[in-house]
């Protein structure tokens, strides 16, 4: 038997919507980091399935992309994270209110 | 039940559980730890897509350099563990369990009245084409060789970046 | 084909000076002030050049240069001076190098920014006269805002954060308001002509044609913009505090050429698109100018600090501008663009003189003076042609604008009444009262104060930023046929428009 | 010709040599042309004499252009005359002053002014001169800015003549404005040919003549804008003879003259010009026989001239109002110097409480003043009488009786005033102290002038003697002015006929009243010093009144000058500017800011909130999606 193309479409929202609960509710900027990867990759779930059940390469290469650039905004984002929690001490998000003029 | 659907079944659980228990862990090391039981079954999935080479590539990248740098990183800063779920500001939080919970009745809402299964059935050797490290290989160096530049200069700019950001001098 | 780019030239030459300067180390301040000077001479030479070159026979737009820039909407680069313009750029480029050597000694902090916003200032103040197309107008008017901004705000007196800030407000929401009646008139009139457009001469063509009610609101949405620049009476606050708070150079060019941008875009913009709503509004607007004529002379009379008095005595001169505009007869427009010319050179000059002494004492106090013309008899004489000037003593420039502004609206069929020009006639005692009576407070009287007593007498440079303008005042006076020759048949123009606008073919 | 009025402004240090030469140059020129044009037949003396176009807009043609005629002939000699021997006196007057050039300077200056205002052939040239002159004036009064003077310093009185004439100017433009619109040009010779050929209405040309009569009020100090004048005695006297006396005040009768075919054609400004004339010239020589200060006593006398001349002009006697315009020129230029004179000698002492008995220390200026003062009263024959005698003939003819009567009164007071003046400085006992104070006569270069100014006030009202005596000659003077006249008088057309009786009559009822005017100031005043006091004390009131000028100055401040400055200063800029309208703004301003700062409060700066706002957004969109699908 086949696997049907919507379990892992729905396997893939499953993920996805972890991922935001994470967000929503981590106060750990670590974590809320890693919840964004969790969402990162449930996306890139549906393209490699896209990719595989049409046959064709581009989903994958995508995916690829993809993730190089998460490989950047991982880099990036500890570096702030880390310069962030040198200045405020915490990587609590919630204590991190510099956007506020 | 052939191997296919066992193996899906297995790495789906795997994925969904550890999924869940990275958002709820309180010890931050540890989530990152289930987050990469997570990578490593989603590259599991990947190979049941006949994708090998993301699936290697997940393993790698993901799976080792990224999260080896999250746990760094954790390990550097050394935070604290979090107050319990419902200790700090509950209703905010139930309040963004339900909203993420509607997103995913959104995207399933979604998924099933689109219902792709009826338009796109998987031709195996179609699929296993697609996947291989030489398609993928042949598909990155000729069509789309200037992407890969770019996604190069990019990381090396992230790398001088975070370089920069990091520094102890950085205000 | 080789002059049509002189305009161009005129405008890259100061952004070509300004980007030069950046790269020059800030450490050297004396090199960045010859500079400065000597980009704004190059630029006035051109300048001359251009005037010398000008057709005053000629009624239509001349060293028109245009291409396409923004393709997709239509847009041109197009630049081109008639002979309203054609003043007001001299006058500009002239003031720019008097006001840089004036602030030679009394700027002291950041010389190279202040320089380069001089020429920056300069550079959006020529591009507003010389741009025929809408939106390049408009990117000069609010470009210039900027400059003027970070001028009042770094260089300025104690309180120049708030009259910054009040002065880019109120400017502000005067050209948004302008901005959005740009963007209706084209739109109205690509109704007309087929195509969306923002080039003035097209626009010159069709937006007469518009009906009654549309050209009022564009009228309003123009004119208040402009009211404000003016400014005409109740948009009036902000100058004041500008005025007070800026620096001698700020004031100077806010003065005598900012304030102009108001006037002139009346001229150019209001009367000749919207003649009807002109014609229409005139009386109004004429009542309002006159009131700022007489309540800026009074409010003038009674100020204790000798810039603010100036600066009210601006809103008073300006208001007639508007009333000589507004009239609408050859002679009261003349009039009202010679004083454009008078009021720049003449409140330019009281605010050089205000500007030199304060930098001696550190006040502006009427009251801290009395008495100083024994020791300082050249600056007391200066400051005696100036004020006649400005009072309107006939020979010196000053009567010529007054006069034709008065007699053009005792005559003018718009206004219709005498009571316009009997009014405003009082703003001539007025001025008379306020000015003399400053004079002879600070000039005249004891020697109130010990501390004044070692006042030193003007320095050679700053007699030789006053003796240019000093020239021009008399030459005005006497022989004014020089200037009103070159604006004589712009003038013409432009009451052609208001008066017998483009009908409507039938199709 | 006229090069040599416009290169007068020098400023070489105490040459002042150069100053009165360059006047004496043009007085040579002036005189040179004089008889040019006595040469030339009647019709042929105007002549105009064109430089450059000034203004020229529109419909407007304005040139600096000069115009020769009878009557600027007249004026440009008295001015140039008058102002040749004034600059003489100035050398010695002035000497030894620290700014010696700057008087000469600005003297130089107000020549050249009153020239242009003189010669000018278009009324814009005009107000220019009339301007300048004004300037001048403004200058010279303060020339002596740091004195004090009354409350405050001589500067306030030069602004204060300055802003009066400013009024009076603003009369003047509106007037010419009107003209412009009337007739479209503003060229004399235009105006006044077309003032005879247009059909204009009545009210038109009484509205013109008004308005260029407030401007001959402020300039001409006639009420109510005469305020200036007696203030403008502060600055130094040979200024207040040249400016204040003998020209600039003179410029509005000069004004009235030469429009006075607009004049003519409005019997209604007539009859104003008249009522104001005669009620200035009775009203100022009632204030003038009260006041102690010597130049104050002249100043109030002059204005009671300018307004004896405006009623001649009221009366429609243009030429003999203009006569009385050089024969006052002289006199009074007499009267002033000579009050120079003696307030030089007596250390700046101006109270003539303080003098008494000076004709032995300085007999040249008491003889001169004497010269002046029988003139002023109108006794022949010397020139006041046949001037002032002219003008209440014709008021008697042209207008009526009531002018006469009051003119003769007024002339009763004036030769009372002016010999109180003489008597109480130069006879009697000496008042000051002989120990302190030296009297003594003045230098030649300033007696001399004296002398000449005196020959001409007693023998300058030959040329125009009345038909009456002259037989058959006619009136000399007026004869020489008839042509600029000619078309104002026909259009008048009074001269009704009376008797060479009547004339007699008046002229000796005239001379019985200066006689007795003469002898009651002699007999108060030489005889019985108490009997002053004895009047002051019973008329307490009255003089009182008189002394304090009735009160105008403080009428004036009270009703007009305080006010404006108090509301312009406590309402219009503290209250309206600064509440009202910057109160709007910045209530605007801070509406706005208020309104934010509560939208602020969803900024809370933490970014799980945005990413929740975010989350909902997507929410939205996806439902929107799926509703739409």
């Amino acid at each position: 038997m086949q696997i049907p193309i919507e379990y892992y479409l729905i396997l893939s929202a499953i993920m996805f919507s972890t991922g935001v609960a994470g967000v929503l509710i981590r106060r750990n900027a670590i974590v809320v980091f890693m919840s964004v990867e969790l969402m990162l990759n449930s996306a890139n779930l549906t393209l490699v399935t896209f990719s595989s059940y049409l046959g064709n390469s581009i989903g994958q290469i995508f995916v690829f992309f993809v993730m190089a650039v998460a490989a950047a905004e991982a880099a990036v984002g500890l570096a702030i994270i880390i310069a962030l929690f040198r200045n405020k001490l915490t990587v609590n998000i919630d204590e991190i209110n510099i956007f506020k003029w | 039940m052939n191997l296919e659907v066992i193996l899906f079944a297995i790495f789906a659980l795997v994925c969904i559980s550890s999924s869940i228990l990275m958002v709820t862990r309180r010890n931050p090391v540890i989530s990152a730890l289930f987050l990469v039981v997570n990578f490593a079954s989603l590259a599991g999935l990947y190979l049941t897509l006949n994708a090998q080479f993301i699936a290697v590539a997940q393993v790698i990248v993901y799976a080792g350099a990224i999260m080896v740098f999250f746990l760094f990183v954790i390990m550097l800063i050394n935070p604290a563990k979090e107050k319990k779920f419902l200790e700090y500001k509950p209703q905010l939080k139930i309040f963004a369990l339900v909203i993420a919970f509607l997103v995913f009745v959104q995207i399933a809402y979604i998924i099933f009245i689109a219902h792709p299964s009826n338009d796109v059935t998987r031709d195996v050797a179609q699929s296993v084409k697609a996947g291989t490290v030489e398609q993928i290989g042949r598909q990155l160096f000729t069509n789309y060789v200037l992407p890969v530049e770019a996604v190069g200069y990019l990381l090396l700019s992230a790398a001088i970046g975070a370089l920069v950001l990091a520094k102890k001098k950085f205000q | 084909m080789e002059n049509s780019l002189l305009l161009t030239y005129l405008l890259l030459i100061p952004v070509a000076g300004s980007l030069i300067l950046l790269f020059i180390k800030a450490g050297n301040e004396k090199l960045i002030k010859y500079f400065g000077l000597f980009v704004s001479t190059i630029v006035f030479l051109l300048s001359i050049y251009i005037y010398f070159n000008f057709d005053s026979d000629n009624s239509s737009f001349q060293f028109v240069h245009q291409f396409k820039w923004i393709e997709t909407l239509n847009i041109h680069y197009k630049v081109g001076i008639d002979g309203m313009s054609m003043l007001l750029v001299v006058l500009t480029t002239f003031l720019t190098p008097l006001t840089l050597i004036s602030s030679w000694s009394s700027v002291k902090k950041k010389v190279k920014e202040f320089t380069f916003f001089m020429l920056f200032l300069e550079v959006g103040m020529l591009g507003v006269f010389v741009s025929l197309d809408l939106f390049l107008f408009y990117i000069f008017w609010e470009a210039m805002l900027i400059p003027m901004y970070f001028i009042i705000g770094i260089w300025g007196g104690e309180r120049r954060i708030y009259a910054a800030v009040k002065f880019f407000i109120y400017t502000m929401a005067g050209s948004l308001l302008m901005l959005v009646a740009i963007i209706w008139l084209a739109i109205h009139a690509s109704n007309y002509l087929g195509v969306f457009t923002t080039d003035l001469e097209q626009l010159y063509e069709v937006a007469p044609l518009f009906d009654q009610s549309t050209q009022n609101y564009l009228f309003l949405a123009f004119g208040i913009s402009f009211a404000i620049k003016v400014p005409l009476f109740p948009f009036h606050t902000w100058l004041p505090d500008a005025h007070v708070e800026a620096p001698t150079a700020g004031s100077v060019i806010l003065a005598g050429v900012l304030l102009k941008m108001g006037t002139y875009g009346f001229l150019r913009y209001n009367l000749p698109l919207f003649p009807a709503a002109s014609t229409h509004f005139a009386s109004f607007i004429s009542i309002l100018a006159i009131i700022g004529i007489i309540y800026g002379a009074l409010v003038a009379m009674v100020q204790t600090d000798m810039k603010k008095l100036v600066a009210y005595s601006s809103v008073a001169h300006l208001g007639f501008v508007i009333l000589g505009i507004f009239a609408l007869t050859p002679e009261s427009v003349q009039g009202a663009i010679i004083q454009m010319i008078n009021h720049g050179l003449s409140t330019g000059a009281l605010f050089l003189l205000v500007g030199f002494i304060y930098e001696r004492t550190h006040t502006r106090e009427i009251s801290y003076y009395g008495g100083i013309a024994r020791i300082v008899p050249v600056y007391s004489f200066f400051l005696m042609v100036v004020s006649l000037s400005s009072v309107g003593l006939p020979g010196l420039n000053g009567f010529v604008g007054e006069f034709l502004i008065l007699l053009g609206s005792f005559k003018s069929g718009v206004l219709n009444s005498w009571w316009y020009a009997g009014f405003a006639a009082t703003g001539v005692i007025l001025a008379a009262v306020y000015l003399l009576w400053m004079y002879k407070r600070v000039v005249f009287g004891k020697i109130v104060n010990p501390k004044i007593e070692d006042l030193t007498d003007l320095n050679k440079r700053e007699v030789f930023v006053l003796v240019p303008i000093i020239i021009f005042i008399v030459w005005i006076g006497v022989y004014p046929s020089t200037f009103l020759n070159v604006s004589e048949k712009t003038t013409g123009k432009i009451i052609q428009q208001v008066q017998n606008p483009p009908k409507a073919e039938l199709k | 010709m006229n090069g040599a009025f416009g290169s007068k402004i020098k400023n070489e240090k105490v040459i002042g040599i150069i100053g009165s030469g360059a006047i004496g140059l043009s007085f040579l020129v002036v005189v040179f042309a004089f008889f040019e044009t006595l040469s030339l037949p009647a019709e042929q003396r105007t002549h105009i004499v064109d430089l450059f176009t000034w203004l020229k807009v529109g419909g407007l043609n304005v040139s600096i252009a000069y115009q020769v005629d009878q009557l600027s002939l007249v004026m440009a000699l008295i001015v140039t005359g008058v102002g040749f021997v004034i600059h003489v006196y100035s050398i010695g007057y002035m000497h030894g002053d620290k700014a010696f050039w700057r008087f000469f300077a600005y003297l130089n200056l107000f020549i050249f002014a009153m020239m242009n205002l003189i010669l000018a052939d278009n009324f814009v040239l005009m107000f220019l001169g009339w301007e300048g002159v004004g300037l001048c004036s403004y200058l010279l009064i303060g020339f002596w800015y740091d004195k004090d003077f009354e409350k405050s310093t001589i500067s306030a009185a030069g602004l204060k003549a300055f802003i009066v004439n400013r009024i009076g100017d603003v009369g003047f433009l509106l007037g010419m404005f009107l003209i412009y619109l009337v007739f479209n040009s503003l060229n004399f010779a235009e105006v006044f040919s077309r003032a005879t050929t247009f059909h204009i209405s009545e009210h038109i040309f009484t509205l013109i003549a008004i308005f260029l009569f407030i401007g001959a009020t402020g300039k001409s100090a006639q009420i109510p804008l005469y305020v200036w004048l007696p203030d403008a005695m502060a600055g130094p006297t040979p200024v207040s003879a040249l400016i204040h006396a003998a020209t600039m005040v003179t410029a509005g009768v000069y004004m009235v003259a030469r429009t006075s075919i607009i004049f003519a054609s409005a019997p209604t400004a007539m009859m104003i010009v008249a009522v104001i004339g005669v009620f200035t010239a009775f009203f100022a020589a009632t204030i003038g026989m009260v006041q102690n200060d010597i130049k104050k006593v002249l100043a109030y006398s002059t204005i009671s001239q300018l307004g004896y001349m405006f009623l001649a002009m009221g009366a429609g006697a243009f030429s003999a109002g203009i006569f009385h315009v050089m024969t006052h020129a002289f006199f009074k230029a007499l009267l002033f110097l000579g009050a120079g004179s003696v307030i030089h000698s007596m250390h700046e002492q101006q109270d003539i409480r303080h003098y008494g008995g000076l004709k032995k220390y300085m007999p040249i200026t008491y003889g001169t003043f004497l010269v002046a003062a029988i003139a002023i009263s109108g006794v022949p024959p010397l020139s006041g009488f046949f001037s002032k005698d002219e003008i209440l003939w014709y008021s008697y003819t042209n207008i009526g009786f009531v002018f006469w009567l009051i003119g003769v009164i007024t002339a009763v007071m004036t030769a009372f005033y002016m010999f109180r003046l003489q008597f109480l400085t130069f006879h009697g006992k000496s008042r000051f102290d002989e120990k302190k104070t030296h009297p003594h006569e003045s230098p030649k270069v300033m007696t001399i002038p004296l002398i000449i100014l005196a020959i001409l006030a007693a023998i300058g009202g030959f040329i125009g003697i009345p038909a009456l005596f002259s037989g058959e000659h006619g009136n000399l003077f007026h004869s020489w002015l008839e042509p600029v006249f000619k078309s104002a008088e026909l259009k008048l057309s009074y001269f009704g006929s009376h008797s060479h009786f009547e004339e007699y009559l008046f002229m000796i009822i005239s001379i019985i009243g200066a006689v007795a005017g003469i002898l009651a100031a002699g007999y108060i005043y030489l005889r019985q010093p108490q009997v002053a006091d004895r009047l002051s004390t019973r008329f307490k009131s009255i003089y009182r009144l008189l002394l304090n000028k009735y009160y105008v100055d403080e009428a004036y401040d009270a009703t007009v000058v305080n006010p404006l400055v108090n509301t312009s200063k406590s309402f219009l800029w503290k209250i309206f500017d600064s509440k009202i309208i910057d109160g709007f703004i910045n209530g605007v301003a801070s509406w706005i800011g208020n309104l934010s700062s509560l939208i602020r409060k969803i900024q809370t700066g933490v970014v799980q909130s945005y990413a929740l706002v975010m989350m909902i957004g997507i929410l939205i969109a996806l439902f929107w999606i799926i509703m739409s699908l």
